[in-house]
């Protein structure tokens, strides 16, 4: 059984890609309907076996590490394949009712978005290094490809920025795992962290975790590395902008967090992992600032994934050397967080979408009245603010919580500044969108109303990003499933 | 010191000329060769090091004939998005173009080239 | 044990569903979502009234949940909860009403009445929030659901009201998330409970100890509007009169007041408190308070903002009060927080009706306004003479029973306090009541609209008749069972525990 | 002059990175590591049911590497020819008619199709394989393409499609083929090892070859544009 499971969460988004080539985006639209139950259906039949037996390695090819492949299903990898079932397919429901199917080139876009989604999969459940930069690889093509997808020279720029920041990251990352295959001639991550725990490597580099993490956090765009983010995702089609910031800039943190946790005690050090967090912490700041300054709905949305984005490297302070008590809090503050942003995120942008749709322009200023003809679209986009401003009960707040009592349990207490100065200047941009909606102009009353289904997936999604910090416990249970031989994170 | 090591070390080198040039020169096919030209250096260092350890070691040979061919999808990919691009707006650099002046930009490319 | 679970959740729910209705319907479907709000409202008193008897005679209500690990959501009714959700429970009600009539043949009213529903759910929150994390909760909620409100009419003025507001408010919720986060870490999840948790505390934790609560205070003080943190008060007058009446008597000042109310009894407990020396601090700081905002007071032109000066200094007659440590003033203290209330919102209904219905906005305008709309201005005079604390009103008793209490346990300033704001209150009082009655109409009235025989829109004119008639009625049987006062000293017997 | 300092800063920095990098394979190179992967290549190559272990590594031990490469190949094609929005890929400025070259193709294409050839059978058991065959078909393409020889399947049309994605497909289905026979995924039953092999490989030449040229071809010569959302085009 587990052996179809695992086939359909590895296979069914390559073989729908190749499908839905070889169909046209009307054909394409119900065959990928198809394929997003039944990734839903595979994803929360993994769940169930690994909540009953635990989690568990999976060789490919029948070749265990460190001669073959071998996958890792625990507990944070199938949290991550729900929530790319969850956000992907609202993200492709969305993008179906979307985009224009006269246009020749959007038959292209369903090969791209499946080649996308099986990369993200790859990554969750990857354990071998080099599988990793395959699967990023995948990804960063397929998410250029999106960006640039009928695009005009501005969206071309965007998407070549994207691609050589993209590409250049990954190098990064592949010299540093070139440089860990020659220490210990090993691809598998927790081969790796198992010789390192026995002791039998006596002192490593610290220039090839410095590699790695620079690499990925490139790709992650975390400043001052961001610079690529905010055109790509602000000039993508709502659905691709959805997809990007809620997932693929994940994908790349997700290693860097594996990597880091599997191996930072011995690989890393005290001032690495500050420095992340202050890079980190100016991302934050800095991404929120400019979110505020931005003219265009979905520049302001993009810039604060570049914010949104900093919370997350506090994960690297926060776990390193800490008790275990501090380590997990952080660790579930940095899941809680990637689960709402990537939920928030592309309820906002597929909100953005909408409204953009509505009033036919891409201006904050134009949003003037919106809320009396689009309050569905506008009430969404509000509802995933508060996940980003990080108030209660949304994802965002206990994300924020629990880093909060992490930093103050390790003593760290300057992170405390980050967060609550952080939140504060989240609302500022947050509210600046709001404001414009309730500005009072009558001279405006041609509003263009999209498909009652496109309203209601962002509605959806920002509910369960509001609602995430009641059901918090049980989100973090799967993600505490441990191995059943004993292994674990 | 064996030669594997030698390789490697001409793998560095080859690393950090590339990333000169991806990061100084301006002009997009010149970067996209200054990114094959790092991808190269990783190659080399991944074979020289795993080969001073062990000889031959066809598990990085593989690794980088599967490494070659992403870096050329990559670079085909980034030729066909940099002749577009340069198609439709006549710029062979990323720098935004001035405001007002974009229009005038778009008609030249390709044509101008003929 | 069910009704005890439920209750609660219900007394939540009625007005969170409401508001989901309420958003979810049409612009155009003016009876229904009048029908659905009075339902609501109704609803919702009734069972507050059900868990208020409940409690008389001694059962529990709680409902509870883990959020986070070793964060707990909790809901719990008590004695101190049900004063203010009864507070609002009412006032909802009267509000809603009044806000019907007021905003007849206004835009948006769908938003409107989707936030105001929302707003009050925030308000039960807060009143049956059982520990400091879940008060945070709808605290914030709270917060977020009144922006709309505040900027409603969409002019420049009411969206820089908004921003000072919201600004105010944001930054006061991260000091107060800022204080809870470090409380919990230091001590873990704290169910408010009667006597607070510090009594006796080591020696160490007297510095964070010390630091939190004036954080706390500094948190729940934004809303409370103590100075100088009070900015956004007067500003966010701009918004209608309903709204204006939610801020100030039902809602937001109340919810901060309240929340200094649990810190002080439940989480620090009194004698706790005052053995960290902390409560004569807070004590300067509402009095000071209490005199600025009166002396402010006193310079205003604008009707609703003389009112919104007055708020704040009235608002800390509570905080006040809870610094006094006799039972009888902190009695005197915890009642001001229903009959500042129900003073407060008459004047707010009666100013919304002499803007509504004549377009009166300044004091100067009042002239002879009382002969016009002698009924609005009936309420207004008593809702004055109470602030004032003219005997039998409401106010009288709460400067009573503070000017005793305090005078037992020596705090004699504190008399002080309480006359020469009387004597302000006075002061920027009567000449209004003098102008409504005394003074000739000199100009034709800015802005008229007539109603046939009655003076204004009958929506418009009940709800301040009903709270004059309580605040009159919460002074003359003050000592009657479930009276404000009544309840104030079941209160301070069962969980003030001095 | 700003421009001479950044100059200055970056070259700074590489060297400084060279240098770190240096001392890093040298101490890595000091080393011995722990674990002997040619050690255990060698113990499992004769079950791979391929000789030469390079070949063994790519298309059974790491399979799913090369899978997936293939899968990024297809996508560079699919975002490729996305950009060309004409029916017709040809581009007559292209077109020579040379009769000396088109004497010299008359030898050079049967001959390198005939070295691609050679190239995927010797794969089994020296160096060579489906990349390298499949380089030199997309050469003898791009040549065909240069002297003015017709290549209509090239139009980005279903039958573009189906060669694009003919290698992956038939990965993929044997990938899942063998979880039909209880195996894992990507798990060759080891009697059909061999066959399964050079089936795969087969294929995969064509598709690698069919991606490429389709990359080299999809010149984007079109005007057809799509505003930004919001803004009017």
């Amino acid at each position: 059984m587990i052996l179809w499971v695992m086939a359909g969460l590895l296979f069914t988004p390559l073989a729908w890609a190749v499908l839905t080539l070889l169909t046209g985006f009307r054909h394409g639209r119900w065959i990928s309907w198809l394929g997003i139950v039944l990734q839903a259906l595979v994803s929360v039949g993994l769940w169930a076996f690994v909540t009953r037996d635990g989690g568990f390695y999976y060789p490919l090819g029948g070749w265990q590490s460190p001669l073959g492949i071998e996958l890792r299903v625990d507990g944070l990898a199938v949290t991550f394949v729900l929530l790319t079932a969850v956000v992907a397919g609202a993200c492709g429901w969305h993008a179906s009712l979307y985009l224009d199917p006269e246009k020749s080139w959007h038959r292209y876009f369903w090969p791209l978005f499946w080649f996308l989604w099986a990369g993200l999969n790859v990554v969750w459940l990857g354990d071998d290094l080099f599988n990793l930069y395959v699967g990023l690889e995948l990804i960063s093509l397929s998410a250029v490809g999106l960006v640039a997808l009928g695009g005009q020279a501005g969206a071309l720029r965007a998407a070549l920025r994207y691609l050589l920041a993209a590409l250049l990251g990954s190098l990064f990352y592949l010299l540093g795992v070139a440089l860990l295959y020659g220490q210990f001639g090993s691809l598998s991550l927790s081969g790796i962290a198992g010789l390192l725990e026995s002791g039998d490597v006596e002192s490593v580099p610290v220039v090839i975790m410095v590699l790695m993490l620079f690499g990925l956090a490139m790709k992650t765009a975390l400043f001052p590395l961001h610079k690529w983010l905010p055109p790509a995702h602000g000039i993508a089609k709502s659905p691709v902008s959805a997809l990007l910031s809620a997932l693929v800039v994940k994908a790349s943190f997700y290693i860097a967090a594996r990597v880091w946790l599997e191996t930072g005690h011995h690989m890393g050090g005290y001032a690495l992992g500050q420095l992340l967090g202050a890079l980190g912490g100016a991302a934050v700041i800095w991404g929120s600032w400019l979110a505020f300054r931005q003219e265009k709905l979905k520049q302001v949305v993009a810039y604060s994934s570049v914010a949104q984005i900093g919370y997350l490297f506090l994960l690297f302070p926060l776990t390193w050397n800490v008790s275990e008590t501090i380590s997990v809090q952080a660790q579930q503050g940095m899941t809680l967080q990637v689960i709402s942003h990537a939920l928030a995120k592309s309820a906002m942008f597929l909100a953005a979408g909408n409204l953009i749709l509505s009033v036919g322009s891409n201006r904050v200023d134009a949003l003037a009245g919106v809320s009396r003809f689009l309050p569905f679209s506008l009430f969404s986009f509000g509802l995933a603010g508060v996940s980003l401003m990080g108030l209660p009960p949304s994802g965002g707040f206990a994300a924020k919580w629990l880093l909060l009592q992490a930093s103050l349990a390790s003593g760290q207490w300057w992170w405390l500044a980050v967060l609550l100065f952080g939140g504060l200047l989240s609302a500022a941009y947050v509210f600046r969108v709001y404001r414009a909606s309730f500005v009072e102009k009558t001279d405006v009353d041609e509003f263009y109303h999209p498909h009652r289904s496109l309203e209601v997936i962002p509605m959806i999604l920002a509910l369960l990003s509001l609602g995430l910090g009641l059901v918090a416990e049980p989100v973090l249970s799967v993600m505490a499933i441990s191995f059943s031989e004993g292994g674990g994170l | 010191m064996t030669p594997s090591l030698l390789y490697a070390f001409a793998g560095v080198g080859l690393c950090t000329i590339g990333l000169y040039g991806f990061v100084r020169l301006a002009h997009l096919l010149r970067k996209l060769l200054a990114f094959n030209l790092i991808g190269s250096g990783v190659f080399l260092v991944m074979v020289g090091l795993a080969q001073h350890h062990n000889g031959p070691d066809p598990v990085p040979q593989a690794l980088v004939l599967t490494g070659i061919v992403v870096a050329i999808a990559a670079t085909a990919l980034a030729v066909v998005l940099i002749r577009r691009y340069f198609h439709l707006s006549g710029q062979t650099t990323l720098a935004e173009p001035a405001r007002g002046n974009d229009e005038g930009a778009s008609q030249s490319g390709e044509d101008r080239q003929r | 044990m069910t009704t005890g679970v439920l209750l609660p959740v219900l007394a939540l729910m009625t007005s969170l569903l409401a508001s989901v209705v309420i958003f979810a319907l049409p612009e155009r479907m003016h009876g229904v979502r009048v029908l659905i709000n009075l339902g609501a409202a109704g609803l919702k008193l009734v069972l507050v009234g059900v868990m208020i008897w409940g409690i008389a005679q001694g059962r529990e209500y709680e409902v509870a949940f883990e959020m986070l690990p070793g964060l707990r959501f909790v809901l719990r009714a008590d004695a101190l909860s049900m004063l203010f959700a009864g507070l609002s429970g009412v006032l909802w009600l009267l509000t809603t009403i009044y806000a019907v009539g007021y905003l007849e043949d206004s835009p948006n009213r769908s938003r409107f009445f989707g936030f105001f529903s929302l707003c009050v759910a925030s308000t039960t929150g807060v009143a049956l929030a059982g520990n400091l994390f879940t008060f945070f909760l709808f605290y914030e909620m709270l917060t977020l659901s009144t922006y709309p409100l505040v900027v409603h009419r969409g002019t420049e003025k009411a969206l820089k009201a908004g921003r000072n507001y919201i600004i105010y408010t944001l930054t006061g919720g991260a000091v107060l998330l800022l204080a809870i986060a470090w409380l919990h870490g230091l001590v873990g999840d704290l169910p408010f409970q009667a006597g607070g948790h510090f009594a006796d505390v080591e020696e160490a934790l007297h510095g964070p100890l010390t630091i939190i609560f004036v954080l706390l205070i500094a948190g729940l003080g934004v809303k409370a509007a103590l100075v100088p943190l009070h900015g956004w008060l007067p500003q966010a007058m701009v918004a209608p009169a309903p709204v204006s009446a939610l801020l100030h008597a039902v809602a937001v000042v109340k919810a901060g007041a309240f929340g200094i109310v649990r810190v002080v009894f439940e989480v620090y407990g009194v004698s706790a408190a005052h053995a960290l020396g902390l409560l004569s601090g807070l004590a300067v700081v509402a009095a000071f308070t209490i005199i600025y905002g009166s002396v402010r007071a006193l310079y205003q032109v604008d009707l609703k903002k003389r009112l919104a000066f007055s708020t704040i200094s009235q608002v800390s007659y509570i905080v006040l009060g809870l610094c006094l440590l006799g039972p009888v003033g902190v009695a005197g203290g915890l009642v001001h927080l229903v009959h500042q209330g129900i003073m407060k919102i008459t004047l707010f209904f009666c100013a919304g009706n002499y803007a509504e219905t004549l377009g009166i906005h300044r004091i100067d305008e009042l002239d002879g306004a009382g002969r016009r709309m002698p009924a609005t201005s009936v309420a207004f005079t008593l809702g004055a003479f109470g602030m004032i604390g003219a005997p039998p009103l409401a106010g009288f008793i709460t400067k009573w029973k503070m000017g005793s209490g305090a005078l037992t346990v020596g705090m004699d300033w504190v008399v002080v306090v309480l006359v020469v704001s009387s004597l302000l209150n006075a002061a920027y009082f009567l000449p209004v009541v003098h102008r409504l009655w005394f003074a000739e109409q000199r100009t034709p009235w800015p802005q008229e609209r007539r109603w046939g025989r009655l003076e204004t829109s009958a929506w418009l004119i009940w709800p301040p008749m009903v709270t004059t008639v309580f605040l009159v009625l919460a002074g003359l049987l003050a000592a009657m069972p479930f009276s404000p006062l009544n309840w104030a000293g079941l209160i301070v017997m069962r969980e003030v525990a001095l | 002059m700003m421009s001479g300092f950044k100059n200055l800063l970056t070259t700074v920095f590489c060297l400084m990175l060279a240098v770190v990098l240096g001392f890093a394979v040298w101490s890595i190179g000091a080393e011995p590591s722990p674990v002997n992967l040619p050690g255990h290549l060698s113990e499992n190559l004769e079950k791979s049911g391929v000789e030469h272990p390079v070949t063994a590594v790519l298309l059974n031990f790491r399979s799913y590497d090369t899978l997936l490469e293939i899968g990024v190949l297809v996508i560079a094609g699919i975002a490729g020819i996305s950009m060309a929005r004409t029916s017709s890929l040809e581009d007559p400025e292209l077109r020579t008619s040379d009769s000396l070259l088109y004497a010299l193709q008359r030898w050079f294409v049967p001959l390198m199709l005939l070295l691609a050839g050679y190239l995927l059978w010797a794969g089994a058991d020296r160096p060579g394989g489906a990349f390298q065959a499949g380089a030199v078909m997309a050469s003898t393409g791009v040549l065909m393409r240069m002297g003015g020889i017709p290549m209509d399947f090239l139009r980005p049309g279903t039958m573009l499609r189906l060669g694009l994605t003919l290698g992956f497909s038939v990965f993929l289905l044997v990938a899942l083929a063998s979880v039909w026979g209880g195996e894992a995924f990507l798990a060759y039953p080891p009697a059909l090892a061999k066959s399964l092999i050079v089936v795969i490989e087969g294929v995969l030449t064509f598709s690698i070859a069919m991606v490429l040229l389709a990359l080299f071809v999809s010149a984007p010569i079109n005007r057809g544009v799509e505003p930004e959302e919001g803004e009017r085009g």
